[in-house]
């Protein structure tokens, strides 16, 4: 394991430090792993999180026009409920909150049971599980589809739909549109190594991948040979789009997310293929984001991420905001 | 069988350790069909959950019970917090002021530990999930009353905890790798199989330790 | 090697094609590897490049108040004079034009022919040659230091001082005062891949770093162990500020680059030990960037620069701008 | 002897193929104490200016040098670019209109050649660049007349590509990394000794292929 870190013990507080330390509309709640923005406003506050390792998700979106508090578990691992909980209290301005939770046994045990302990503390508490990753069909488990990259749209919106000043019903069902619009999928040309277990999530021969990973350094679902970048992003495409209804003429925001190893030039050839893609389908690319949003420690790979839009999703999702890692 | 307060303080102590010894083996099988940190996690937590129960040092088996979960509730995250946090809450309303607990008692405890894992979890026997190793575990104690069947008890848990690896997963993150998760015990299985291995031994002084990495790995 | 491409020789090609079409403010200068604002003002033109492979760098930081151009050269190889000229052709307002080039052979001979042939058709052009690496001495050798991410900020600082309608001579000057303060070093725990090429760029051992690096995948100046981000983070800043005339109350920005597959995390691990040493120093830290910015492709490792601040430079600094890679 | 405007393009069409051949050599070289790209550069830029002096058929050696000088310039990029289109610049402005050019007139144009490398690159004799092989072919040229002096070259040519290997570069990329540059052949004095060889061959139909691949790897 070859890593910039210090005490691995220590790694998701220094990393907490160093991001609040850069950042200072960021603050840490005191005692915990809950970042928060410092000015907080009278809104329906927003708190999303997760296991860390998924950088510059889920502290790198909080600012204005989008989440109010992030929550970091270590690595991989779902935060615990009272970090969850402290988010809520803090965030919290009397107009309730709204959760923002992949799709993980662990997430949703965890988060549930902090909403549960923040309704008992007179805290009016809603949730959105997100659950947009199509490599596993719906059909055959009762547990659902993982919650990936698409994520990051549901906290774009939402987060503009609560600084409009919505009540926390609207923010929620805007929220869930989201949810019922966006798919991902996603695949890995290397793994990653979790800092305290120090080996590789798996291993691959040279020239082989994995398709259909969540964001945890998972396996995926099948294991495949490396195709071109065009016949990788047209696989991904050809998944996403069989499962969300699009019809010619519909307007879709797209998401190109590096897993944390892949360069950025490459995310740029596979768009350029996404294009041509969209374009055939005759759909209206309204946004094109690509970059590192939703990321698995060192993996090499992507994900792709559709989202249909309708003109309020629009308006929302071109809202401005301070949120460092949503680009301009 | 007569399981007290000091032996349920030397449960925790020695599941804490063997947590740490097996910690690669269960990260090792978390990173096959999950995200490596199962080890981690349960080291981790019952680490805190030791000494906090060394610290506040609770004078009967419920108030320690609730101790342990709460430790586990803050500092395991993960599936595996909330449900090993579930089953020490449940086991704490059972033993509730408790100094010692019965064997009827011990059962009662294990079958509220185990709805409390089905509540959460909302798993099936089955699902190649720690709920596997419970259900076998509390319906071979129900049926088998006898003075052996604590001794007994870690052969039927030993074969639940290998019986979940040519099952594909239907409840956790394993379940996303669909037919690929067979091949591979399931980490929560194991680490509860320990559970049960040093619970015996802390009830009766004896029972075997079992070498799980041979075993499972 | 194990990349997300198609046919190697449109590797540029199609990235260029595939950035293009995520970022409506950019276009393509017809049949070159020249990327421009849309929409160009009447202000100094700003013109930097170099070869591919340092994404987002350099077209990322093409927007208002940054730079009006970006040419990209074949991986790690400067463009040709022609594909340079046809920057400062297509930029140039009639307020003349200033050329980043960092200082490398190659970048310097291609810029300075592609100025000398502007020159001859009557366009006014300035270059500053940023060389911020202090991994060479400057004394051994006659080439003067490598330019390397401090480059962004001259980027960004000279883009600010354009948009405010300066003169190509003041333009000038305040990118040359930025190039004479800023400092940077930098250290890779892997190599990266060229894709023409396919074979890594150098051979590490499992714990074995080269410090000094330059950022197209060139060894560095020194092989030595894998120390703790710490350790590592405290050997790049003493260099920095051994070179870097600071005292006690001076007013820096700092930024910690990831070469390409460095989580996002260890970043902001390093950076929290960055904050400590700077705040030992008495230094004062006015702005932090953290994450990827110039890059060799897949490399993991990171390089630091410290800028010294005055109040021109400051407000520069702090300037808006709309270019997409440089953060909120 | 004589040098015609058709040895000259077969020269490089020549030179092109064998760019292409020794491309991973080159690279290799460049990796080690550069970025790894010189032979991809190289193999590149004439692979235009191939086609190209085929497309525009010049009917002079001046303007058949020129055409390759462009294509280089626009294609080569890096530092090679810039130099090896200063090579060809310099060749055409002292082969201007000539159908075919002898012994003297040949000298004359590596030595402007020569001179253009040093104000363009602003390198001395003995900083592991190109010009290393430059300053020793044309000396060698303008020392040594006489019937065997082309094949003589060669011999020459080749040591002093191999003396780079030893020097500590003070130009170029590989300068940054100071005395680590030593052990390493300059990867464009490797090119440089190719062009020789062609060069070589197309004058007189006979010199040697020179295994750069196994001499300088
Ligand atoms: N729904 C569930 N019901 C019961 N047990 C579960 C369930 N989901 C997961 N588990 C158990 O949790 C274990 C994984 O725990 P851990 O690795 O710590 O958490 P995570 O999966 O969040 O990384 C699995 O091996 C399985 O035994
Ligand atoms: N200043 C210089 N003068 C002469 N030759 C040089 C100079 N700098 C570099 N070179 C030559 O250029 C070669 C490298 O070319 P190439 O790899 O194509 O470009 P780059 O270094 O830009 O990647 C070196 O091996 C060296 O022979
Ligand atoms: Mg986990
Ligand atoms: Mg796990
Ligand atoms: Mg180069
Ligand atoms: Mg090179």
């Amino acid at each position: 394991m070859k890593k910039l870190v210090n005490e691995l013990d220590q790694y998701v507080t220094e990393m907490l430090n160093g991001l609040v330390s850069a950042n200072p509309s960021l603050r840490r709640v005191e005692g915990t792993q809950v970042l928060v923005r410092r000015e907080l406003s009278a809104k329906v506050g927003l708190v999303s999180g997760g296991g860390s390792g998924h950088e510059p998700a889920h502290a790198g979106f909080v600012g204005t026009g989008m989440l109010d508090g992030a929550v970091s578990g270590e690595v991989f691992t779902s935060p615990t409920p009272d970090q969850v909980y402290a988010a809520i209290n803090e965030v919290n301005q009397g107009k309730g909150v709204l959760l923002i939770i992949k799709n993980y046994t662990g997430d949703v045990m965890n988060f549930e049971m902090a909403a549960d302990m923040a309704r008992a503390e007179g805290i009016d508490v809603a949730q959105v599980i997100v659950a947009d990753d199509v490599a596993v069909e719906n059909s055959t488990y009762t547990i659902g589809r993982r919650g990936i990259a698409g994520t990051v749209f549901v906290h774009k919106i939402a987060g503009a739909a609560a600084e409009a000043g919505l009540s926390l019903q609207e923010v929620h069902r805007i929220a869930q549109k989201v949810t019922e619009n966006v798919r991902s999928m996603g695949m890995a040309l290397t793994p990653c190594t979790v800092p305290a277990n120090g080996k590789p999530s798996f291993d691959l021969e040279e020239q082989e991948v994995e398709i259909g990973i969540g964001i945890h350094g998972e396996p995926g679902i099948e294991r495949t040979s490396l195709q071109s970048a065009n016949a990788t992003a047209e696989f991904l495409f050809g998944k996403i789009v069989n499962d969300l209804p699009l019809t010619s003429g519909d307007e879709v925001a797209i998401m190109v997310n590096g897993m944390g190893a892949t360069p950025l030039s490459e995310l740029f050839i596979v768009n350029h293929h996404v294009a041509d893609l969209t374009s055939e389908k005759k759909l209206k690319v309204h946004k094109t984001l690509i970059g590192e949003f939703m990321t698995s420690l060192e993996m090499a790979g992507f994900s792709l991420s559709v989202l249909k839009l309708d003109e309020e999703l629009k308006k929302f999702l071109d809202a401005p905001t301070s949120a460092p890692a949503w680009p301009r | 069988m007569e399981f007290g307060l000091n032996q349920f303080k030397e449960f925790i102590t020695e599941y804490a350790q063997r947590l740490e010894e097996l910690k690669s083996t269960l990260n090792e099988l978390d990173n096959r069909i999950g995200d490596g940190d199962h080890g981690t996690n349960m080291a981790r937590g019952f680490q805190v959950a030791n000494q906090q129960l060394q610290a506040k040092n609770p004078t009967d088996i419920g108030t320690a019970c609730n101790t342990v979960a709460m430790a586990l509730l803050g500092n395991v995250g993960g599936a595996s917090g909330p449900l090993y946090g579930t089953i020490f809450m449940k086991l704490a309303s059972v033993f509730k002021e408790k100094l010692s607990v019965d064997d009827e008692m011990l059962l009662n405890g294990f079958l509220f530990a185990k709805n409390g894992i089905i509540e959460r979890g909302k798993a099936q026997y089955g699902d190649k999930t720690m709920l596997d190793v419970w259900e076998t575990a509390t319906s071979f104690l129900q049926s088998n009353v006898g003075t052996n069947r604590y001794r007994d008890l870690m052969t039927v848990v030993q074969e639940a905890v290998l019986e979940t690896r040519d099952r594909v997963a239907k409840k956790g993150r394993a379940a996303y790798l669909g037919p690929r998760s067979a091949g591979t015990c399931d980490p929560g299985s194991v680490s509860s199989g320990l559970f049960f291995e040093v619970f015996v031994r802390a009830l009766d002084g004896e029972g075997a330790i079992i070498r799980w990495e041979t075993l499972v790995l």
